[in-house]
């Protein structure tokens, strides 16, 4: 009984905790700029996601590690290092698109501008990891996220043409425009493979006391949970197409993509908007805060856990209240959220074969995983996903110059 | 007697008495006592590296594929490196006698 | 030392964005005056708050503001600058009276810019499928 | 046993099952015709960086010396108090004597216990 409520919640977390700015305004992109076009993108990212939320689970219900820590035991510092280095920079540009949409979402509804919210925003989400527990910060922001479930009924509710849709799931190459064609579809892939959720969610299952008994719910999570997650992405995918594209709207600023749900909803679509970038921002923002803190911590062997008092674990409180604090400054200098959210995606994208090639080792290291370690469909997945990150790094490059 | 950082010694390049390249060590077997660890052996070669990774079941195929040609290892005993110079290993023999170990 | 200076120099080129194509500016334009009259549209049935159309008009009508100022420099091949250039200030002019009565709480007024904003967009539209057509 | 793969860089746990730290690195003694022994294990500081770079570890010495629990050598905990070499490494000593928790105790006490909500660190 226990564990069916557990799973239940489980799937409701990820569902709520699956949107946030990157992936909204790299899938409203796509859907305006391209209609039906790039949904294959998205399809293509969320199977690799559900595969390496699943091994990221289990490697940590069976060896009691995360992924950080078993990368530092069996790469050594001096490798570890560069991987900290590459994921936690970009984690934390993530950080500040994140912060940024909280405070653009606050902006349409007050009319205040986000450099003015940039302190209030940081200082609360602070306030929650400071104040609150691991459950607190999973459950609640991901039950608030719920709100984001809208983008489906907007999309359903605008009569969508589901065989173009569908046709939409298989990669098409564009005639002209391919450089920003291709830009958007890295974006998106860098926006749905996102290291950090894997960190935040192996360090999940230890702040939850997962073990072996946990393998099939685990697997249940990852696959109910992310293929919601995935469907509501595409949601804001279609829902542009419908509504943005057939009028001409780019959207370059987060004023265009406020509308995206308005001829559907009117009133109510403008509004739940607004709530869902605020809600699905605020989940990302303390997720992302959470993953920096622990990647340190458990990198360089010091106690952490969002349970405990700030003083139990004084480095790791310390790690995020600096984090947080530094990722108000960006905005306060004005930088747009909207550009450092497709810098980050861009960059996820290029910095992905440094989380994903050392986890192909550790989801094959027997002393870990014995015999739960991956099988040969786990380990093709893993191949596919370390072989598009690096095409993704080696044409995201050049592709963010051209394109972006 | 000196004291070393025996974590400064992974990936140093080890030559022979003849000053002939043999590899870089990579690992060190150990043996641990109620007393003591002894170190008894350094373990040189991309094969040591596998090991120390633990990625043989992910290694294995392409070692097979390529007939273990490319994944060497030397076992050197203690009694064989000169680490008077931490910086720059030693053996006190030649590359020649070195056995080949799995 | 070498090393350093490519490093410096990729960096450069990394952040350093390659400045979009007068054509892809002519799109960007067609989507701002698109902005306005979705936000106006909203407006005027009451779906969107005050604040934010005035702010979203505004901020349309100031992209378009530089825009215009690209344009003129680099025109599109095959496109009568001087002409699109009076159709993108008098389109602009329609967008900052709308945000006006926008605080005047005026819609009949409202009603009225929009209008013309709308056969505007339908001008503008016309500049980019024939830039479109001629590349 | 096996040191690079079984021991270095292994989360450390005192007799309490306390964390406190990673084995960064490993005194080795040798001798010239003894055999070599590891007689120390070392946690923090200096050692780690020195595995990078020793530039990286002078700038970082140079930073602790301003700034910190002053600790100019790493914490050396001798060999024999190894307890068990698994997943982890288990200590029988007691973290806070060993001076691997200086940091942490540090921002605990003169960072986070100033900010309100902090909490306190039990005292013993």
């Amino acid at each position: 009984m226990k564990k069916i409520l557990q799973l239940t919640l489980g799937i409701i977390t990820s569902v709520g905790g699956f949107l946030e700015i990157g992936s909204v305004v790299t899938a409203a992109q796509a859907g305006a700029n391209y209609g039906y076009k790039l949904l294959w993108a998205i399809l293509l990212g969320t199977i690799c996601l559900i595969f390496l939320v699943e091994m990221s689970g289990r490697l940590a219900a069976v060896s009691k590690h995360t992924i950080v820590d078993a990368t530092r035991e069996r790469f050594g510092f001096p490798f570890f290092s560069i991987v900290m280095l590459g994921i936690v920079a970009v984690a934390f540009l993530v950080l500040v698109a994140e912060l940024g949409g909280i405070g653009l979402a606050l902006q349409i509804l007050s009319g205040i501008g986000f450099r003015w919210w940039a302190i209030p925003v940081s200082i609360i989400v602070w306030l929650l990891m400071w104040k609150g527990t691991f459950g607190v910060i999973e459950n609640g922001a991901s039950l608030l996220g719920l709100v984001t479930i809208s983008f489906a009924v907007a999309a359903v509710k605008m009569h969508p043409d589901w065989g173009g849709a569908a046709h939409g799931l298989l990669p098409t190459m564009p005639g002209d425009g391919k450089a920003k064609y291709g830009f958007t579809a890295v974006s998106i892939l860098g926006a749905s493979i996102s290291p950090y959720l894997m960190y935040f969610y192996s360090s999940g299952a230890i702040e939850d006391k997962w073990d072996e008994s946990y393998i099939p719910m685990n697997r249940i999570i990852a696959g109910f949970g992310m293929t919601f997650g995935g469907f509501l992405s595409m949601a804001v995918l279609v829902a542009a197409a419908l509504s943005l594209q057939p009028r001409g709207i780019d959207i370059e600023k987060f004023e265009q993509a406020a509308l995206l749900m308005t001829p559907a909803l009117t009133r109510w679509g403008f509004y739940l908007f607004a709530f869902s970038m605020l809600f699905a921002c605020l989940g990302a923002a303390l997720e992302i805060s959470l993953a920096i803190a622990y990647f340190f911590a458990q990198g360089l062997g010091w106690s952490w856990s969002e349970d405990l008092d700030p003083s139990r674990d004084s480095r790791f409180a310390f790690t995020y209240t600096i984090i947080i604090l530094l990722g108000a400054i960006p905005l306060l200098l004005g930088i747009d959220p909207i550009k450092v959210t497709m810098m980050s995606m861009a960059l996820t994208s290029a910095t992905l074969p440094l989380a994903i090639v050392p986890f192909l080792f550790l989801m094959n290291d027997s002393i870990y995983l014995g015999k739960h370690r991956n099988g040969w469909l786990s380990n093709s997945v893993v191949a596919i996903v370390i072989l598009i990150s690096f095409v993704l790094a080696i044409i995201s490059i050049p592709l963010e110059i051209i394109g972006g | 007697m000196k004291e070393i950082n025996a974590e400064l010694l992974i990936g140093r390049k080890v030559c022979d008495a003849n000053g002939e390249k043999v590899g870089r060590i990579e690992e060190f077997r150990v043996t641990n006592t109620e007393k003591a660890c002894l170190v008894e052996g350094y373990l040189v070669g991309t094969s040591a590296l596998v090991d120390r990774l633990s990625a043989w079941t992910l290694i294995r195929p392409i070692d097979k594929a390529l007939r273990g040609r490319v994944f060497s290892v030397y076992e050197i005993p203690w009694e064989q490196m000169d680490l008077s110079d931490p910086k720059h290993p030693k053996l006190r023999i030649p590359k020649s006698e070195l056995r080949h170990s799995k | 030392m070498r090393s350093k200076r490519f490093l410096v120099a990729s960096l450069v080129v990394l952040f350093a964005c390659k400045p979009p194509t007068p054509a892809e500016q002519l799109d960007s334009a067609l989507s701002w005056v698109a902005t306005a009259r979705m936000a106006g549209d909203a407006w005027l049935q009451h779906t969107t708050p005050d604040k934010y159309t005035r702010q979203t008009l505004e901020l349309s009508q100031q992209t378009l503001l530089q825009l215009g100022t690209k344009l003129l420099k680099s025109p599109v091949p095959g496109v009568d600058s001087a002409s699109l250039d009076s159709l993108l200030t008098r389109s602009r002019g329609h967008i900052a009276q709308m945000a006006a009565l926008v605080t005047a709480k005026n819609s009949p007024g409202f009603r009225q810019q929009l209008d013309s904003l709308i056969s505007d967009e339908t001008l503008v539209k016309q500049f980019a499928d024939s830039a479109e057509s001629k590349q | 046993m096996k040191l690079v793969r079984d021991v270095l860089d292994k989360k450390l746990t005192d007799r309490e099952d306390c964390e406190m730290g990673r084995v960064s690195g490993l005194v080795m003694q040798v001798g010239e015709r003894s055999q070599p022994r590891i007689t120390h294990i070392l946690v923090g500081g200096k050692t780690l960086w020195m595995r990078i770079h020793p530039w990286i570890a002078r700038v970082a010495a140079r930073l602790s010396r301003m700034w910190g629990p002053k600790r100019d050598e790493p914490v050396r905990i001798p060999w024999s108090r190894v307890e068990s070499v698994g997943k982890d490494v288990k200590l029988d000593v007691k973290a806070r004597d060993t001076g691997a928790l200086d940091w942490e105790l540090w921002v605990a006490k003169h960072i986070i216990e100033r900010i309100p909500g902090g909490g306190k660190q039990e005292e013993e």
